[in-house]
């Protein structure tokens, strides 16, 4: 199984993740996930959310996730992008590409593998209301 | 021995620091060295219970044996997504 | 609930398609799904499938899919391309978007569409072997 | 009355035309026209049912009426995606 994970500060380029496919010819569907951050945390108007992460460990644990994917041999391959540091409101925070012969499996997988990484993998969210997103830059900017 | 200590997220802020050292006996458990912990940090014992624990970049529980170099991660629960 | 519908002879230009989505600041989750021409057709090994279409009934039926999500009131918009005409091997004949609040309304609403176009919308397929897509154009360009 | 009748996908090929008239008595259902249209196409007459029928972009039934300017379209099951 190919897979490809990229924990960045960067914004997701999406357009170019898709335009980057490449897939063999016993591959018949391709589901993405795109996270985006919402205008609302619970019942807070937001700006922006702050994501700080573990990266070794959240890395090994993607990586782990990916291997139980493998195994499963549905799947041929698996492209993985988190987003950590500020994400605005309307930004993606977390891309996901599952390709797979059948339909069935690439969306079972792609959703497993959200479930799975909300269990295990250490990244966490912080909110950041509109006045602070505009009073300060990032305050955490190696977390 | 003694084992370095991070912790992530607002376990920092509860904590005071984002990183600390905790001198343990040999062959230590992990529930030995949170005894000693949260001695020091008395904010953190509290969520005990949501605690998650790391050894390197593996999880582990209460009753891991710690060994010379290890590295203790605590976090809350993860909100990767 | 917003909604884009393409019956159409052009190959899928899914990262301009990506790059084109808008949502509000409520919504969270983009689910996307690509589906590509497998080089197999049961037994045979195929180089593409013609796909012929009943248009405005396509059509017609396409929006009554979209008018019963709409009714569930969860998504914010639809967005679906199927291609027609001859679709190489690797190609992608079907594209949809789903953008909701929520990833798991998102996955449940792309994979309805996918069911129930597959059960109601007038499209079929046939095989074109190597040795036809090497010697013919497509046989039926109007159908 | 008359009523147009278009066949999709391989109905074209198995009733050798894409499109024919079908002559039907006021107020026929689609069984009867069915019936007519299956005495001059027999092959079809076998896929009946697996054949799925329209008239205008709604799929109807064997028991819809026909009324004047109704069209027709029989096909097998779709295959989109």
């Amino acid at each position: 199984m190919k897979r490809f994970l990229s924990i960045t500060r960067d914004p997701i380029d999406e357009a170019g993740l898709v335009a980057n496919r490449t897939l063999s010819s016993g591959m018949g569907a391709a589901v993405y996930f795109s996270g985006v951050v919402r205008g609302q945390e619970g019942a807070e108007a937001i700006a922006a959310l702050d994501y700080s992460c573990f990266v070794p460990m959240a890395e090994h644990q993607f990586h782990r996730l990916f291997d139980r994917l493998a195994e499963r041999g549905s799947v041929e391959s698996v492209r993985l992008v988190h987003r950590i540091g500020r994400v605005a409101v309307g930004e993606s925070s977390l891309w996901i590409e599952v390709v797979s012969a059948h339909r069935a499996e690439a969306f079972g997988a792609c959703q497993w593998v959200i479930d799975e990484m909300k269990q295990v993998v250490p990244i966490w969210k912080s909110p950041v209301t509109a006045a602070e997103a505009s009073t300060s830059l990032n305050p955490n900017p190696t977390s | 021995m003694t084992i370095p200590v991070t912790f992530w997220s607002y376990f920092a802020e509860l904590a005071g620091c984002s990183e600390t050292v905790v001198t343990v006996s040999a062959s230590s458990t992990i529930d030995e060295l949170l005894a000693a912990l949260y001695q020091a940090h008395p904010a953190l014992a509290e969520l005990r219970r949501s605690t998650l624990i790391a050894v390197g970049v593996e999880y582990q529980d209460g009753e891991y044996v710690l060994k010379p170099g290890d590295h203790v991660s605590l976090f809350p629960p993860v909100q990767g997504g």
